[in-house]
């Protein structure tokens, strides 16, 4: 099996599904002649022509609307935000529109549309653009919420989400682009609302998405050496979420530690602690813990940027914390 | 001259009449049939509202009748409409029952929406009809949207976008009709300029006041009409759905009318943002007395024929409260219905 | 003291504060002329003048920025949502200029400004029109949270929230308006970020905020009768919460139900679920558990709606379950 | 005639040096210093990047410096600015010392923003200059309420509100330009026309493209000059100021001009989506360049004395390397500070 990067693992789903159904057109700002801002079309407008490639003006909003109307009238939209923090213009198309037609017009249209590009922090871009919206997206009913870790999943929720008769909320990372795995050629889908287990363990459950997965990993890997080990679930999808697969974890470990990137007031975590409470409640041998971002807005400070940021660290104390160890 | 089909009585004007624009009696008479339906339709509405079958907000068209009736008879059935919550006479205008209509906003299982949309929200995928929508401006990109999807498939259809005056300012009108310019997407944008965004009058909210010229920010054909006229709303019309049809290229139309009640149902006729003296000079030009003036003056109808015409629409009307009425509400699991669909293509 | 709808607690919190600082205005659509959609302004265009009470264009995504502007240049600004509904198109507004300017700009440029309006839904407004924003906007880092539940509350908050030179969203309700209560003419404040004690009781404790503490209170008397007795905690401020107030009710009560207006995942009673287990572990006798909206867009048909709206019966079933009742 | 205060050597054009439109000896060498200097540290800026000093998205301003240079110019101390990411020229334009910018791009505490804005964020209350900004469109409406606030207090301020020409196209130019004309705001929209929205060419993001015509929709005066003309800069904004000051009237301009570099550091100067000849083309009209031939042809400076003033520059910008390499980073509490303020009013 070819390994590639998770940016190559997007970029192969997008031109399969392309292939696959041709109501499937990418839209977005610099998706076509400029290959994407971060490469992810790369050779799609050479292959499928400006029709299917389409670059737009800066008009989030207006793009994203263009998208509602193009489903409603029976195509697949794509669209792809630069990042997820211009989304914020976007959302009264995505939640007003996208999220409730089905529902306001009595079941008769259906939303067949993926809206994606990269969440979450990359390295000192400052405040306006290092924002991660996953729990704002997985408030809202009608929507679906999908945050691949590994390029093996980014090509099978980008698939599945490409083929969902549903509006798709899809969050990718900046920083995982150039992460690599192993990804098949062939035709396969990662079903959208499953979680994975990506690792195996007895004392502690962590529960991440998307980059910080990759942190949840290796805090299991560190804490294995002191012969701990770490039940890792990859929630892979946040809406809905595979509540069976958390709470089926934690009733074997009693612990549980959730790590995400975004901000902590009604955060991911917040809703996945909800659910350990009222579905473990008497399993639970400590509170669950949360690993996020500081209470603040994104530093440009190099140093401060770093100590904002949920990482390994901060993840292993509250391992520790958890099994009561200091 | 009129092509249009032989029409069942009781039958409003279809979308697929494709009446071109003329003066023929027939089409005359579609076309007072079918504003005076909105007309009646909507004077019930009221009373119901009043006595609670109808509730949320609700905003009645009356008075602008000319511009639904008028832009909606030119086009064909495979054509597509958008508007604002002030939906309910385009929805007649294109052909939906009064009993679907009257059914949704008594919120019953056999409106338009099977009750779940209500007033602002009324949807019909046979028609064509993309809805009613609650947020000013947002349906104005969503309309870009079909047209594109129709240029993206190679289709002749037109996607025809009804929105208020005031809707010309926010930044979603801006965008939507850059874009539909700029790739050239068939899509009719039509104003309907009654001169208020609620208790703002558009002098007050817009730096110019002949509106339609904001069109040439876009390159785009533009122009304005006398929408108490449905005679001249059509020929504007007709105009702009053959730009778009030829080579997509899209319309700015601004159609000058009057709201002849308040903003919705609680808001007052006149007094707070606008003078009685105003709203009754106004109503001198009523587009359904207008057209039957300008149709018994030709001969074409006699003021017997419009009571009849009138007394058969004021049964349907009826009709479809009773049918409303007796019409129940969705039972209660379809809460959690409709809000995603199972399949996957 | 005389006792006066919430409306006109507002309207007196607005008038009062323009009279005490000149550089207070108020804008939004219909604020003027019309005296406000809801009538929370009626006066104010006649007394004041129309530099400080100014109509807007119909653009939230403008005119909350020229609010913002305004306030950068040493004016107090009171944005008025006609509803926080349309609020979803001026988010990028408050979210990535009024909750970061201050810390994008080092510390240079406070941000005095409030944003207010009726939050939540009405009856029969549809999917578009009935929508609830406290979780999201409590998941900003830099702004303030404020729902009142009575005109007391409504008044001295909003007085609060006028002075603060910080970003406040100020949520207020439709069908709070008519509600009435005494209210004081003298110059007082509730303030920002302090919880009040509604009712006192021994039993469980209800967590809630803005219209579903009046929920809330029913339920304690209901309750009451078959002699179990409520802690009714009035969040008041959602940002930043007074987690010590809910900490020690329940603390004290062992139990907690939290009533809010808006959906479930990741809402405002997902964080008080996770600072209760985490601060009141060793203390809960049971999960606590949420009374929200039903996790769909708002039906139009009435009876869909009222099914699917947080009330008394659902308040009453989450408190006997917490006390396991039956 | 130049009223210019004698100015320090060393010390940038100041915002109050009240340059009059003019072609002084004075005043010219005020110009050609501005722009040298946005030049030369910007140079060092591409360096300090390549060697990891700088992170981040970094906006080179190379190539448009007479705008940033000759609108400011004419600004006084009491006016304001907004602009977009792209903001170093116009910090510096204004007065910031490179110093404190430089310390900015470092993260340093003693950059204008104590470290925590960036370079997409710079950011001097004392100079009136409210930021850089990185959402494209989002500062339009901030500058009009800029606009606001100024005609609330009675002054005679202005502010110019830096854009890119792809900004044109966004719903928050649009809203934001009908209400500073509708009520009279004093504004400057400057549209800095670099013919690219990052790799989307204005032909294919805008239907029209002279661009300053979308003012018609907002009856704001408006006009088209010549980017790379200090001198055409100056005369086009003095006439708005005086526009603005006078009666609070708004002003469009599009100043039409050409990004030297990429649109970031980490885009490639040509490529993609412009063609080699094309940068060639347009770097034969170099802003610094045009100036100084022009000032050398009236014998109002030699070679020798620019040398010498791009040595000062040089060692100018070299200190402020300097200064921001021992500038240190914030301390870790610092994290948790400006978020809110304690104070009430
Ligand atoms: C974004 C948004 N802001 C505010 C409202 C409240 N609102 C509903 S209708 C309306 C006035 C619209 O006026 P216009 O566009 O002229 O249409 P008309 O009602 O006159 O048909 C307003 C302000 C809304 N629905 N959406
Ligand atoms: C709302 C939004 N969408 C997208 C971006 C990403 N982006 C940053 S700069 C830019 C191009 C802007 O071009 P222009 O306005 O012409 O300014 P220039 O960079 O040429 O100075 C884009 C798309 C953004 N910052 N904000
Ligand atoms: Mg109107
Ligand atoms: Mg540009």
């Amino acid at each position: 099996m070819a390994v590639i990067t998770y940016r190559d693992a997007l970029n192969m789903a997008l031109r399969e599904e392309m292939h696959r159904d041709d109501r499937v057109f990418l839209m977005g700002e610099e998706v076509a002649v400029y290959q994407g801002a971060y490469k992810v079309s790369k050779g799609l407008l050479q292959e499928f022509g400006e029709m299917r490639v389409v670059d737009t003006p800066i008009t989030e909003l207006g793009f994203t609307g263009v998208g509602v109307g193009a489903a409603m009238a029976g195509l697949r939209p794509i669209i792809e935000f630069m990042t997820w923090n211009f989304a914020l213009l976007a959302l009264d198309q995505v939640v007003n529109a996208a999220a409730k037609m089905l529902y306001m017009s009595g079941g008769q249209f259906p939303m067949p549309m993926v809206f994606r590009g990269p969440n979450g922090a990359a390295l000192q871009l400052g405040a306006q653009h290092s924002q991660a919206w996953e729990s704002w997206l997985a408030h809202i009913p009608g929507l679906k919420v999908v945050a691949p870790a590994t390029p093996y999943d980014a090509k099978g929720l980008l698939k599945a989400a490409i083929r969902d008769d549903n509006p798709v909320c899809f969050l990718e990372g900046e920083m995982l682009y150039n992460t690599k795995g192993e990804v098949p050629d062939d035709d396969y889908i990662v079903p959208i609302g499953k979680a994975e287990l990506k690792r195996e363990g007895e004392h502690v459950t962590l529960v991440s998405h998307g980059k910080m997965v990759l942190v949840a990993l290796q805090a299991a890997d560190q804490m294995a050496k002191e012969g701990i080990t770490c039940d890792v679930v990859d929630l892979r999808t946040i809406r809905p979420m595979d509540v069976d697969a958390i709470t089926a974890s934690v009733k074997k470990t009693s612990r549980c530690v959730v790590v995400e990137e975004g901000w902590e007031v009604c955060g991911v975590g917040a809703q996945v602690v909800d659910y350990v409470q009222r579905h473990c409640f008497d399993y639970l041998d400590a509170p669950v813990l949360r690993v996020h971002q500081a209470d603040a807005p994104m530093p440009y400070t190099k140093s401060l940027e770093k100590a904002a940021k949920p990482d390994l660290p901060k993840t292993i104390a509250a391992i520790r914390q958890v099994l009561y160890l200091d | 001259m009129s092509t249009a089909k032989p029409r069942k009585k009781g039958e409003p004007v279809r979308a697929d009449a494709n009446v071109a624009v003329g003066t023929s009696a027939a089409t005359n008479r579609d076309l007072l049939y079918s504003m005076l339906l909105q007309r009646r339709f909507e004077e019930r509405v009221a009373e119901m509202y009043a006595i609670g079958r109808i509730g949320g907000f609700c905003h009645l068209y009356i008075g602008q009748e000319a511009i639904s009736t008028g832009v909606i008879s030119l086009l064909r059935a495979d054509d597509y409409i958008i508007t604002t919550y002030r939906d309910h006479g385009q929805a007649l205008a294109r052909g939906m029952t009064p009993r679907a209509a009257m059914a949704e906003l008594f919120g019953r299982q056999d409106g338009c929406a099977k009750g779940k949309g209500g007033s602002m929200h009324m949807f019909d995928k046979q028609l064509g009809f993309l809805g009613g929508h609650g947020i000013v401006g947002g349906h104005i990109p969503i309309a870009a949207g079909v047209g594109f999807a129709i240029k993206y498939r190679g289709g002749d259809q037109v996607i025809v976008c009804f929105m208020g005056e005031a809707a010309v300012n926010n930044g979603a009108f801006h965008e939507a009709l850059n874009m539909a310019s700029l790739w050239k997407l068939p899509c009719l944008f039509i104003i309907e300029n009654n001169r208020y965004g609620m208790g703002t009058a558009l002098e007050r909210a817009s730096a110019i006041h002949d509106i339609y010229k904001r069109g040439a920010s876009y390159d785009m054909p533009r122009g304005v009409v006398d929408g108490q006229d449905v005679h001249a709303v059509r020929a504007a019309t007709e105009e702009a759905i053959d730009r778009a049809r030829t080579d997509g290229t899209p319309t700015l139309l601004e159609i000058r009318t009057y709201r002849f009640m308040g903003h919705s149902m609680s808001d007052a006729v006149s007094g707070t943002y606008r003078t009685k003296e105003e709203l009754e000079h106004y109503l001198k030009r009523d587009p359904i007395a207008l057209h039957r003036q300008r149709m018994e003056e030709a001969g074409e109808i006699t003021p017997a024929d419009v009571a009849a015409m009138d007394e058969e629409i004021k049964k349907i009307v009826q009709d479809s409260i009773d049918f409303a009425e007796q019409s129940p509400e969705l039972p209660l699991e379809a809460l959690m219905e409709d809000i995603l669909v199972e399949t996957t293509s």
